[in-house]
């Protein structure tokens, strides 16, 4: 078993690739915690005691979720929202994956070639990615951990991330909403 | 009307960048828009690192605004300086290595016939002269004896420009220039009567002087490599980086060469072909 | 940019030369109402091109 | 058309009935793509891959592929096919020797684009003086495309890793070629048992909106995605985002070792490991290995066999685990190089253990007993 | 017999060298047996040398390609011993110990006082018999040559059986593409068109293997 934590940076001029490390991703009904393999619902505590104790939490909703590009996203997409609204988090879109010219507006906007640009202006301190294409949320994972201290959080559809600190696999509307309750809850208890 | 998948999620249209916000609202999707609408809707290119004066550069910009459905529309790029362009294009577009631009084109084209039979699905070749005359030459020329059904254009700037000025075989004769420092020894690629020769239904040199005669050569060859065969532009591009002449001289030049016949425009169109844009444009839907 | 396209608003006509002689997208905007053109500075490269082309000299290319 | 039934990849590997023919690794290739659900595929004539793509055509023209023709050169068809998977078909094709070194700027270039496609390739000599005989150094010169590489043993095994292939390179995790490597002739014109799945089943389809990267359609999400982004300059930053992307393609990989356990069985397969001197080889290196460590078997020596079937990934930790207490490791190899023994060293404690060789190359047939000289002298020790 | 045998077939391009180790391969088993084959392509060109092998045995057959050390030899033409167009020189090299050569020749081949001493410390066993010229007789086509070769082998070491052999016949010529290469299926067809049907095809072909018996001879050293 590998020793490797997939922990928040910055982890150096360039941190491995995690699975190179030896970290698998989780089984279904599984997620990880900075490499380690814990039952979904660990996971969503998790996220819900990152997104509550975080200064600058943000969410970075990619092109899956930002477009009415097929049946379904649109419900998503609301959930989605609606769990950073909850949780106080602001959204910065990741609209598409060019090599912007001249550059981005870290502002209003992140790209996963240069995500730290983003990061670093708006002083994030953990973040959400949700409807990134697998590709290019690994790529963006791996610059952020390698350049900024932010705690990374992935919401997947699919099989998750290994380089997300936090990642959910085939993670839908179901486990959106059931974030967005545990987040109202502790609200209301705190 | 636009597509579904050019309307963004409610949830998020608040913190949408406003360039995007402008595309859905304000760009050609959908609407017919040509190149006399320039200046009146936001367009497919936003910005892009080409020099100024630029012709490659506008030539990209009159192409994007001559697509007769761009929201259908996939282009497929090669190496060179307009490969610094494309990913700025709101399409999708793909630019895989230097010149096999055609090939990647036949086999994308093919697929989404398969996986789109009852559409329209705009595949749309824009690679350089060194991409398509030199070293992709022979997959160019394969796809039209296919009978690909692909818009094939070439921005023709004459040289190399990307890697800084080599002669290419679209460079004139005695023209001097890197790797020709004694000029170029044999003639420009008459490539516009192999296009004609090889299938190609449909066959143009424009420049970007005359913008609507552009759109019109770029427009056809999209239409009649819908249901004819392929086609193929020559669009001449001068470089003022490369040639070494003052970015606002880009037009001129290419008006000179027009006026003498150093780069004769022509139009070749199949019979076929003829009466296929006859009843289209005898509809006045284009043009 | 140290340069850009600047409009003489009198001289304009609004015939659009110029917007399809830059090679550069988004930097004129034809203003329907009063059938001139306006330059974005912040994209303009100051190639010239446009003024090459204007048929009344409304355009020149200047400092910021 | 013929009717095809759908059915799960574990079905079709496991629980399918299988029919036994005779036939030749060509043949087997025609089989596995008949029931692999493919939509497209483009050939090009190269010895000795040629039979196998004409067979495909045939196929083709019987209506179990939508669409099929014949490029233009190497680099044509696998541009072609990359075009075709950016398009979100699922592609085959093959090529071997000369013409996959014709083609070699693409592979690199699948793998970045995450493009799943399944190509076969029938090693040949790629030297001059001119050699059209099986040689396996074009392999050593696909190590670090970033592809997966899978090596056939014979027709069975050549089959079943074309269908398997298939799936492998799909998962949305993985989602980068697969390429199926046997040794040509050898295997593609060798007449051998192969047990195949009836014809009237097939796997799955492809699901191009589930790939790590969009879709070249217009049809899912819009506005400047690039397949393939141009990380070149004029981009902030740039340097980082191109080591990120080979990250990932290397992680992709990573990701591919629990389907190949899956569904392969393992990255190796290994007999009598205990035994002092073992063997590994892959390919038709692994044939003459039974041959020649049964041969061992009969004088009274005992050696073991380890059969490398996945080469990229790597299965170092199984190799570094198995070799931990042999006197010897034998690698016998069919090209120049050895570069099997070369991959082995970096990964095994005391790498003077592994005795490079015997080799054979340029077409030449490796005798069993140039192996059991070899497993005899080491056992002898 | 060891328990696994080897078969070289040597020929000339056009011969049928491939198809008649195909046969063998099929009949071996449907009999039952094991067995690989596998041809040795050159630019596998008409009248140019053309190796094929194939190994039959009761058990697992793991090792391919050439084979080096044969335990039969079949020369289907003898401008493969005279001119040699043969991959392996001398013809019988690797040959092991009691092995058998099957020759195609009207005649005995001519062998060096050299070459007939190594046989013997071989003890081989060597035979010939016409085998184009009953091709042409009983078959009438000269590319019936490897079906007269096959009866050869069938007569002289009963490796496999008759039945099987017809069976594998009828697989090959009787339906199915065949596939071994370009030219191989090219020249299949220049053999179809030779018959108004294939069941004359297959008929002749039995009738050229059947006709070798009595024909054969051997040559002692």
């Amino acid at each position: 078993m590998t020793k490797y934590r997939v922990l928040a940076g910055p982890e150096g001029y360039l941190p491995p690739a995690a699975a190179c490390e030896g970290i698998r991703l989780p089984d279904v009904g599984w997620a990880l915690i900075e490499g380690r393999h814990v039952p979904e619902q660990e996971a969503l505590s998790a996220i819900v005691d990152k997104l509550l104790s975080a200064k600058r939490p943000f969410f970075f909703p990619g092109p899956n979720l930002l477009w009415e590009w097929k049946e379904g996203v649109a419900e998503k997409a609301s959930a989605l929202r609606k769990l950073a609204d909850t949780a106080g988090a602001r959204v910065i879109p990741m609209p598409d994956y060019r090599p912007k010219y001249p550059m981005i507006n870290p502002a209003i906007e992140i790209n996963p070639n240069h995500p730290n640009l983003t990061i670093w202006h708006n002083k994030i301190d953990v973040c959400v990615l949700a409807g990134v294409h697998c590709h290019y949320a690994n790529v963006a994972l791996k610059i952020i951990r390698g350049g900024t201290d932010c705690y990374t959080i992935a919401i997947c559809g699919e099989a998750g991330h290994e380089d997300a600190n936090i990642t959910l696999r085939n993670a839908g509307i179901p486990q959106i909403e059931a974030l967005t309750a545990m987040v109202a809850e502790r609200r209301r208890l705190c | 009307m636009s597509k579904p998948m050019l309307k963004m999620t409610t949830a998020f249209a608040d913190v949408m960048p406003a360039e995007y916000v402008e595309l859905v609202q304000n760009g050609p999707f959908g609407k017919g828009y040509g190149v006399a609408d320039l200046g009146s809707f936001k367009e497919l290119i936003e910005e892009h690192p080409l020099c100024a004066g630029c012709g490659l550069a506008l030539a990209v910009r009159l192409i994007m605004a001559s697509l007769p459905t761009p929201e259908d529309t996939v282009v497929v790029g090669s190496t060179g300086c307009s490969s610094l362009a494309f990913p700025q294009i709101a399409l999708q577009n793909i630019h895989s290595l230097f010149g096999n631009q055609n090939a990647v084109a036949s086999g994308l084209k093919r697929a989404l016939k398969l996986r789109f039979p009852d559409k329209h699905k705009d595949v749309l070749v824009v690679a350089g002269d060194g991409a398509t005359a030199d070293i992709g030459l022979d997959m160019v020329m394969h796809s039209w004896f296919r009978g690909e059904k692909l818009a094939t254009i070439m921005l023709d700037n004459e040289a190399y420009a990307n890697t800084g000025g080599q002669e290419s075989g679209m460079s004139p004769e005695g023209c001097v220039l890197n790797m020709a420092p004694t000029g170029k020894k044999f003639k420009k690629i008459a490539l516009p009567e192999i296009a004609r020769e090889s299938g190609c239904a449909y066959v143009a040199s424009v420049t970007p002087v005359q913008p609507r005669k552009l759109e019109k050569a770029v427009r056809r060859a999209i239409l009649v490599a819908r249901e004819v065969g392929p086609t193929y532009v020559q669009i001449f591009v001068p470089c003022p980086t490369n040639f070494k002449f003052k970015p606002q001289e880009t037009l001129a030049k290419a008006k000179q060469k027009e006026k003498d016949q150093t780069y004769p425009l022509r139009e070749f169109i199949t019979p076929e072909a003829q009466a296929y844009l006859a009843a289209l444009e005898g509809g006045g839907k284009h043009d | 940019m140290y340069v850009t396209a600047k409009v003489d608003e009198p001289k304009c006509i609004g015939c659009k030369l110029c917007i399809f002689a830059c090679p550069d997208p988004n930097v004129f905007t034809f203003v329907k109402d009063k059938k001139k053109v306006i330059v974005n500075p912040a994209r303009c490269k100051g190639c010239g091109l446009c003024v090459s082309v204007c048929p009344k000299d409304a355009l020149v290319i200047g400092n910021v | 058309m013929p009717e095809q039934k759908v059915v799960a990849p574990e079905f079709m590997f496991t629980e399918a009935a299988r029919e036994e023919q005779f036939i030749t690794g060509s043949e087997a290739v025609r089989e596995a793509v008949r029931r692999a659900n493919v939509d497209m595929a483009v050939s090009y004539p190269i010895t000795p891959q040629s039979e196998s793509m004409h067979l495909v055509g045939d196929i083709w023209a019987e209506g179990y592929i939508k669409d099929y023709y014949r490029g233009e050169n190497e680099f044509a068809v696998m541009s072609a096919v990359a075009g075709a998977a950016m398009g979100g078909v699922r592609v085959f094709t093959a090529t071997g020797g000369p013409g996959t070194m014709r083609a070699l700027e693409m592979f690199p270039t699948w793998v970045g684009a995450r493009l799943p496609i399944v190509c076969a390739f029938f090693t040949r000599g790629i030297n001059s003086p001119l050699t059209i005989q099986p040689d396996t150094i074009e392999m050593a010169h696909l190590l670090d495309t970033g592809m997966i590489m899978l090596h056939a043993e014979d027709a069975q095994d050549l089959y079943d890793m074309i269908l398997k292939a298939f799936i492998i390179a799909e998962q949305t995790e993985v989602h980068i070629p697969v390429g199926v490597f046997a040794d040509g002739f050898f295997v593609t014109h060798t007449r051998d048992k192969v047990r195949v799945a009836p014809a009237d089943i097939k796997l799955p389809p492809y699901k191009p909106y589930s790939a790590p990267v969009p879709v070249m359609d217009m049809e899912n999400v819009p506005f400047r995605q690039m397949r393939d982004p141009f990380v070149m300059k004029s981009n902030y930053v740039s340097y980082a985002a191109h080591a990120s992307w080979q990250q990932e393609v290397l992680a992709a990989a990573e990701r591919a070792r629990p389907f190949i356990r899956q569904y392969l069985g393992g990255l190796i397969e290994v007999e009598n490991e205990q035994a002092d001197v073992l063997v590994l080889a892959g390919g038709t290196a692994v044939c003459q290995s039974r041959e020649a460590i049964a041969m061992a078997r009969e004088e009274g020596i005992e050696a073991g066999l380890i059969k490398i079937k996945s080469l990229r990934p790597f299965p170092g930790e199984e190799l570094r685990a198995l070799t931990a207490k042999a006197k010897a490791v034998i690698v016998p190899e069919f090209n120049r190089v050895g570069w099997l023994s070369r991959e082995l060293r970096n990964v095994v404690q005391n790498p003077d253990r592994v005795v490079a060789g015997p080799r054979v190359f340029g077409g030449m047939t490796m005798p069993p007993d140039l192996i059991l000289s070899e497993i005899r002298r080491y056992a002898r020790e | 017999m060891t328990k696994k045998t080897s078969i070289r077939m040597s020929g000339l391009g056009g011969q049928g060298v491939v198809t008649a180790a195909h046969i063998l391969g099929s009949a071996a088993t449907r009999d039952g047996l094991v067995s690989t084959v596998n041809p040795f392509f050159g630019a596998e060109k008409r009248l140019a040398p053309a190796e094929s092998y194939v190994r039959v045995s009761s058990d697992r057959i793991f090792e391919r390609g050439e084979i080096l050390f044969p335990n039969v030899i079949m020369i289907f033409h003898p401008h493969v011993i005279s001119l040699g167009k043969c991959y392996t020189m001398p013809f019988f090299a690797g040959l092991q110990p009691g092995g058998l050569m099957l020759v195609n020749g009207d005649s005995a081949p001519e062998l060096s006082q050299d070459e007939r001493e190594a046989l013997k410390r071989l003890d081989a066993k060597l035979y010939y018999f016409p085998a184009t010229k009953l091709a042409l007789e009983v078959g009438g086509t000269d590319l019936a040559t490897n079906m007269a070769m096959l009866g050869g082998l069938i007569e002289i070491t009963h490796i496999v059986s008759w039945p099987g052999i017809t069976d594998a016949l009828a697989e090959r010529f009787g339906g199915g593409k065949f596939v071994a290469s370009a030219t191989t299926a090219a020249l299949d067809d220049a053999l179809k068109s030779k018959y108004e049907k294939i069941s004359q095809l297959l008929e002749q072909n039995m009738a050229v293997m059947q006709a070798v018996g009595p024909t054969i001879k051997e040559v002692t050293f």
